[in-house]
């Protein structure tokens, strides 16, 4: 391979902070790594690009101790190490974010930053005083200002993963690896990581920068390394390449983003709310939601924008029937008011949801990928009244697997097994499987690569085409733009705007978004 | 099937512990491996067999059912006091009798009844299922004490003793009910949505939640068939004995979970079979039959019991992948 | 009837091993009824067999301040303490069936001597046997002290007779199913024994239903001990061969009267009472009731 | 501290349900709220506080142990036998006594061993808690009977007694020794790296594996620690009686987890505290002792007991949030 050539481009040993050679990993028959060389450079945002399974996360793992089994050689300035387990590889100095949040819910914030590496006095009790203080100011220099006193589990997504930044940033390693630390985090708080990011490479910190938003990419790395399949395909300069490259590069084909123009204020009305409310579980006086109404349209994709913690996903989930017991106001599909009590109600409703955390809420992860996409549509497949037909099932998911090209080497593996992007098409998968009139997408599109982005939005556009109506919760603006009919916005749980997507701006999406005093 | 082939391959191997326990007990004693011996373990893990089965529904919805041993008490003795007293009412004068199956029937709706109670405590009141079934069974035994007073109830004819004594065809009246019950509760796990919401509540109750799935009516479900088939272990045993006793079932459930376990169940819910199970069930049973065959002294029979089950379990996850 | 409206205010306790065996249920209701019919509140209290929730019990009957003992101990010597608490308490215990290894801790002690019923039965078994063949000795609980008091009885006899050999020794733990699960087994290996010797009735029984299952109910003698309710039934049919009848009437009704007794001032006891385990056989079955003698 | 005060907070519930527990019974008795009888009750549950915060520790692991009760015969019986019998080596002619300081450390760190195995079996063999538990449930009583052939041990000796039935300015000793464990316990949970492990493990372990903690080390000391507990239990419970039962102990491990849920304590792990469990026990133990004073049928006893052990739960659950 011609690319080769750069990768093993001559430096100097001293300089040469972390390589893989020929390494390659498999689990249980499928291969994650084939021989992938790469180098790290030091001092430097090296951003490691790929589809989704492309083998990113498997190489961190790998490079940060927490698989101890593969063939190749890791060279750690200058000398091969191989780290008996995550202990080994922070000593050596090599911390990571893990994509997959990795935080004990019942142990505070300041207690989850320091798990492991506990501060005790000299008589062995631990001193809450002062990891709270520094939790403090680690959490600060993220602008994210909490207790640190309080249980992680009371948190939002968002915020766990900044705790999960702050536990990186306290390791206070020479190699950090971040693998997707922005997927759940507001453009703010991105901007705050950006300048630490930039803060830590002045100190000469080597960062490992892993992201599917090119924005983000170009605006922080200095060296890219794009991944295909397990193996090295492309390396280089960020500043010498181009976004349509990388894309080439990563699918081998170019992917186009379209925006749409129609005008649908005289299709049929599928979905309509009228002063929906929704009181806060606990503090019966707060409204999580005040008074929301807007109306989605046969064939409309509604974008839903807001800042993290605006209500988006509360709406989403009082809409499928999530809370029963503090929601209020009407709920209408094709115009006639439904009672929607429980997530069953909405299915038979005709609604569909997606939700937030595809992990915690979409999948049985141990369960096999047809037995998760035909849960919600059982009675399809059942014989004689009773009978589930294997049969039936698998015409019923290989129909899904290839129309949503599940990337996956048969429908009877786990779930668990997939990459990201892999899981996510299985739990969207599952939701066309009822054929719902109305379909809810939380946030679809978190973690995944720009092809099955694409690919999530151009399936997007033909389920519109043929009718349905989808209401897309996104935090990402040329998402929002790019995909959207119509654009809801929201701020505190109040509806802030209902903006027709024909020259709106991102600025203007913007300033409805954010809180005014 | 692929799936189910894969499914059965991963239990190979307490098919495997099954086997070597087989083929040591006939190394050491030619009584061991005989047709007539077949029978007899058999018909001794059959009331397990039917226990376990339920409780590895309720496990595999991340449940546990303490109270099994004492609703089998309950509801033996409820059989037996139906046939023998039926229900009276010294005050209007009145007497209900029952027939065999009317007073099994009887038994056996009392017993959904009581896992109706277990599971309304589970799901309405929120109570974990360890102690919400840990509460039924000190209640449970104590309606036995009451019902009965603490005597067996005896002599109940040969009619119904036909139930735990009777063969058919050369195998047992309670093989024949273990095997029906086996063969049903394989067929809801693997073929019907009932069972694939029993292993997707296991697997991740809020995706269970999230996909439209009636949680509380599954589980409301699983423990009712959980104690029906206590219950139908309590007739059996009940028949057996051709008396009714209040002590009955005094630590099943502790043999339930083992074979559910043994049988590569995860206690933690979403994993396992009832295959699985009664694989665990028969290696519980050869290994009791087996020790009084070698008249092991009783003091040595639980070190070698514990030690047994322990290697079983210890060789079933040695198949298993690592990482 | 002035007296009776003394009596009221007086209450007995009756600490019993377990109810978790009719034998046992007997003892403790016919205790509980005679303190009744003597005037007194009666309460039972159910030691699982368990001392040290026997240990429980005492102080809880010391502290509500009952005024008398009758005690049905979960071991001989586990006991002791419990005792000679409630003595220092002023509180008096009256055994009943089980001894307590402790001469001046219980006010009286009414005992069953299960080592010499055992004996008892060792005879009739030998003589049953005509001093030759196999059988097979069901244990109660290995941890209890019946299980060896009637255990070795039945030995001191057997074992003189070299003819009559022990092909099996199980735990069936007086429970009647186990019983018969653990016979079955034994039959398998054993097809052709000429005895059985449970350590009690409930084994007895199980014993049995594991023969007729087997339908060798007719060539193996089945011996018991207790004198329960269905095993009596069994001999007069001709079922099981014999068994050990203890008279738990006699001992909780002694004790209770004891009881009334001391609570009135008598302070003098006969420490033992021994109450005599008498051999039932199909012979003299139509003397006997359960639990007790004909009237 | 904030967390403290909240976590306070959240076990109000269970207080609650034992101090609406005290008030009804001292409406119903007037022989429960008196000194004798708290004194009464504080010592029954010393025992049940010693096993179950040793299980405590396990549960918030996500682990469970059910060999407490047999560890506890166990090692009791090993005290009494080395103070009694020392060991002995009749072929060497040697013979070695023990004081009474010497027997219980024999028999603590005897229990410590087996809790030991325990770990092994957990983390080196991937045998689930249950099973490698339930196996040592069976093999440390086989132990018990051979050890002791089935008799128990007595005349321990009144020095001997002082531990479970002195008492030192007016309390009993073995509430002095639950009350040690307890404040250890807590130091343990909420003040040192180990209970920080303990609890990260049970709340997420690959967490805590990604984390660097050596969870197999964490659960080696948990699983020792439960049964060293259980071998001080086991001391006092001899001591009390002045003799070692073989049958002592049986069913205690359904006493502690009770204690440990009733406390709130979650099975799932990682949530929970050793002060909630200490509620969980005195809850049982009150119940107990009052149901014994309300002059309540042994039989409806156990239906009560039941009842209200539910209703304990139900009310803790209630204060909790929805949905
Ligand atoms: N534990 C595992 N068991 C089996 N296969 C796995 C496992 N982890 C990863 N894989 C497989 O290895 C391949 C690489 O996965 P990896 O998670 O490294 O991809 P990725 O590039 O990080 O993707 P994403 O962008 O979605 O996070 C995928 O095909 C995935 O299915
Ligand atoms: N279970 C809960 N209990 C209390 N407050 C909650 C709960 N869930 C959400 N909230 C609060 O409700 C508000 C709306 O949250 P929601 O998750 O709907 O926001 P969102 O717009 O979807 O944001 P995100 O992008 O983080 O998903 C937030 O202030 C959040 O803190
Ligand atoms: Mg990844
Ligand atoms: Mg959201």
């Amino acid at each position: 391979m011609a690319g080769f050539g750069i990768i093993t481009r001559p430096l100097t040993n001293r300089s040469l902070m972390l390589e893989a050679k020929n390494i390659s990993k498999k689990f249980s028959g499928v291969t994650a790594l084939s021989n992938i060389n790469l180098v790290l450079h030091p001092g430097k945002v090296n951003a490691i690009i790929g589809e989704n399974g492309a083998g990113k996360s498997t190489l961190m793992k790998i490079f940060s101790g927490v698989y101890t089994q593969y063939e190749g050689e890791i060279i750690y300035n200058g000398k091969p190490v191989k780290f008996s387990g995550t202990r080994a590889a922070e000593a050596a100095g090599i911390a990571i974010i893990h994509q997959e949040l990795n935080l004990v819910p019942y142990l505070t914030i300041a207690e989850n930053v320091f798990l492991g590496r506990e501060i005790t006095n000299a008589i062995g009790v631990l001193d809450k005083k002062h990891m709270n203080e520094i939790t403090k100011l680690l959490l600060a220099r993220l602008n994210f200002s909490a207790n640190p006193d309080i249980k992680v589990a009371e948190i939002k997504v968002g915020q766990q993963q900044l705790v999960e930044i702050a536990k990186a940033l306290h390791c206070n390693a020479s190699v950090i690896i971040m693998d997707e630390p922005t997927s759940a985090i507001s453009d703010k708080e991105v901007d705050n990581l950006f300048s630490i990011i930039a803060q830590l490479k002045s100190e000469g910190k080597t960062i490992v920068y892993i992201s599917h938003k090119f924005k983000e990419l170009f605006s922080i790395a200095d060296h890219y390394v794009v991944l295909r399949d397990g193996a090295t395909v492309d390396a280089g300069d960020m500043h010498n390449t181009t976004q349509d490259r990388l894309i080439q590069k990563m699918t081998g084909r170019d992917i186009l983003l379209q925006k749409r123009s129609a005008n649908f204020k005289d299709a049929a009305i599928l979905l309509s709310l009228k002063n929906v409310c929704l009181r806060h579980p606990e503090l019966k006086s707060v409204n999580l939601l005040t008074n929301i109404s807007f109306t989605l349209h046969k064939g409309e994709i509604l974008g839903m924008y807001g800042l993290m913690g605006a209500g988006r996903t509360e709406l989403m989930e009082a809409i499928f029937g999530l809370h029963p017991k503090n929601a209020t106001g009407e709920i209408a599909v094709e115009q006639s008011v439904k009672k929607i009590k429980s997530p069953c109600h909405a299915i038979q409703a005709g609604i569909a949801l997606v939700p937030e955390d595809r992990k915690l809420q979409g999948l049985i992860l141990n369960q096999s990928v047809n037995t998760n996409i035909s849960l919600t549509v059982l009675q399809k497949i059942q014989q004689w009244g009773i009978m589930l037909s294997n049969t039936k099932e698998k015409e019923l998911t290989a129909s899904y697997i290839s129309r949503l090209a599940i990337k996956t080497s048969s429908g009877n593996i786990a779930a668990q097994s997939l990459s990201g992007g892999n899981q996510q098409k299985v739990v969207i998968a599952k939701w066309l499987a009822t054929h719902p009139k109305i379909l809810l997408l939380d946030e679809p599109t978190r973690g995944i690569d720009i092809h099955a982005k694409s690919e999530i939005y151009k399936l997007m556009k033909l389920l519109a085409a043929e009718g349905m109506g989808i209401i897309m919760v996104s935090s990402e603006l040329p998402e929002i733009l790019s995909v959207s009919d119509r654009v809801l916005v929201m701020c505190e749980g109040d509806l802030t705007a209902d903006l027709p997507i024909n020259n709106i701006t991102e600025q203007e999406i913007l300033k409805h978004a954010i809180y005014k005093n | 099937m692929a799936s189910s082939y894969k499914k059965n391959l991963s239990r190979f191997q307490s098919v495997i512990a099954l086997l070597v326990l087989c083929i040591v007990l006939s190394l050491l004693t030619d009584k061991f491996f005989t047709a007539a011996n077949g029978v007899n373990v058999l018909r001794q893990v059959a009331v397990n067999v039917c226990i376990a089965t339920g409780m590895t529904l309720v496990v595999l919805t991340a449940g546990i059912d303490l109270s099994v041993g004492s609703v089998l008490a309950l509801c033996g003795a409820i059989t037996a006091g139906l046939l023998k007293n039926g229900i009276q009412f010294p005050s209007a004068d009145l007497y209900i009798g029952f027939t065999i199956l009317g007073a099994v029937l009887g038994s056996v709706i009392v017993g959904g009844l009581l896992g109706l109670m277990n599971g309304l405590a589970i799901t309405k009141f929120k109570v974990p299922p360890f102690v919400a079934t840990l509460a039924m069974l000190t209640i449970a035994r104590g309606f036995t004490m009451l019902y009965t007073g603490g005597h067996p109830i005896s002599n109940l004819g040969t009619n119904f003793a036909y139930i735990g004594a009777g063969s058919f065809i050369g195998i047992p009246v309670p093989v024949w009910i273990a095997a029906i019950v086996v063969l049903l509760a394989v067929f809801i796990t693997q073929k019907t949505k009932l069972g694939r919401y029993i292993y997707a509540i296991g697997g991740n109750e809020t995706a269970a939640i999230l996909s439209g799935i009636r949680i509380n009516r599954v589980k409301l479900i699983v423990y009712s068939l959980g104690a029906a088939l206590a219950a139908i272990g309590g007739v059996i045993v009940t028949s057996r004995l051709d008396s009714a006793q209040p002590n009955a079932g005094i630590s099943y459930e502790l043999d339930a979970i083992a074979a559910v376990v043994i049988g590569g169940t995860s206690l933690n819910g979403g994993k396992g079979s009832v295959w699985g199970t009664v694989i665990g069930a028969v290696i519980i049973g050869v290994l009791n039959n087996g020790l009084v065959l070698l008249n092991v002294s009783p003091f040595w029979q639980q070190v070698v019991k514990g030690g047994v089950i322990l290697l079983a379990v210890v060789i079933d996850k040695m198949g298993d992948k690592k990482e | 009837k002035s007296k009776t409206a003394a009596n009221k205010k007086h209450t007995i306790a009756v600490v019993v091993s377990t109810l978790n065996n009719p034998w046992f249920v007997f003892l403790a209701e016919t205790a509980a009824a005679k303190a009744r019919t003597l005037g007194y509140e009666a309460k039972i209290f159910d030691s699982q067999n368990n001392t040290a929730l026997e240990s429980d019990h005492f102080e809880n009957i010391i502290v509500s301040g009952f005024d008398a003992i009758l005690f049905n101990s979960t071991d001989a010597n586990g006991s002791v303490a419990n005792v000679l608490k409630a003595k220092a308490a002023g509180v008096p215990v009256f055994c009943m069936d089980r001894e307590v290894n402790s001469l001046d801790g219980p006010t009286a002690q009414i005992l069953s001597d299960s080592y010499s019923g055992a004996v008892a039965i060792g005879k009739y078994f030998t003589q049953q046997l005509h001093k030759k063949g196999t059988y097979v000795e069901l244990l109660g609980l290995v941890g209890d002290n019946n299980t060896w008091a009637r255990s070795n009885g039945f030995h001191s006899v057997v074992d003189n007779y070299p003819g009559l050999k022990m092909v099996a020794q199980q735990s069936a733990e007086f429970d009647r199913n186990k019983a018969m699960e653990v016979m079955e087994s034994i039959l398998q290996a054993h097809p052709d024994v000429n005895a059985v010797f449970c350590g009690n009735d409930g084994m007895a029984s199980g014993a049995y239903q594991a023969l007729v299952s087997v339908g060798k109910a007719d060539k193996i003698k089945v011996f018991g001990f207790d004198g329960a309710e269905d095993v009596i039934t069994s001999i007069g049919e001709n079922k099981i061969a014999a068994t050990g009848m203890q008279f738990p009437k006699v001992m909780a009704e002694t004790a209770a009267q004891f009881a009334d007794e001391y609570i009135k001032g008598k302070r003098d006891f006969p420490k033992k009472i021994p109450v005599a385990v008498e051999l039932v056989t199909s012979k003299n079955i139509t003397d006997y009731i359960a639990y007790g003698k004909k009237q």
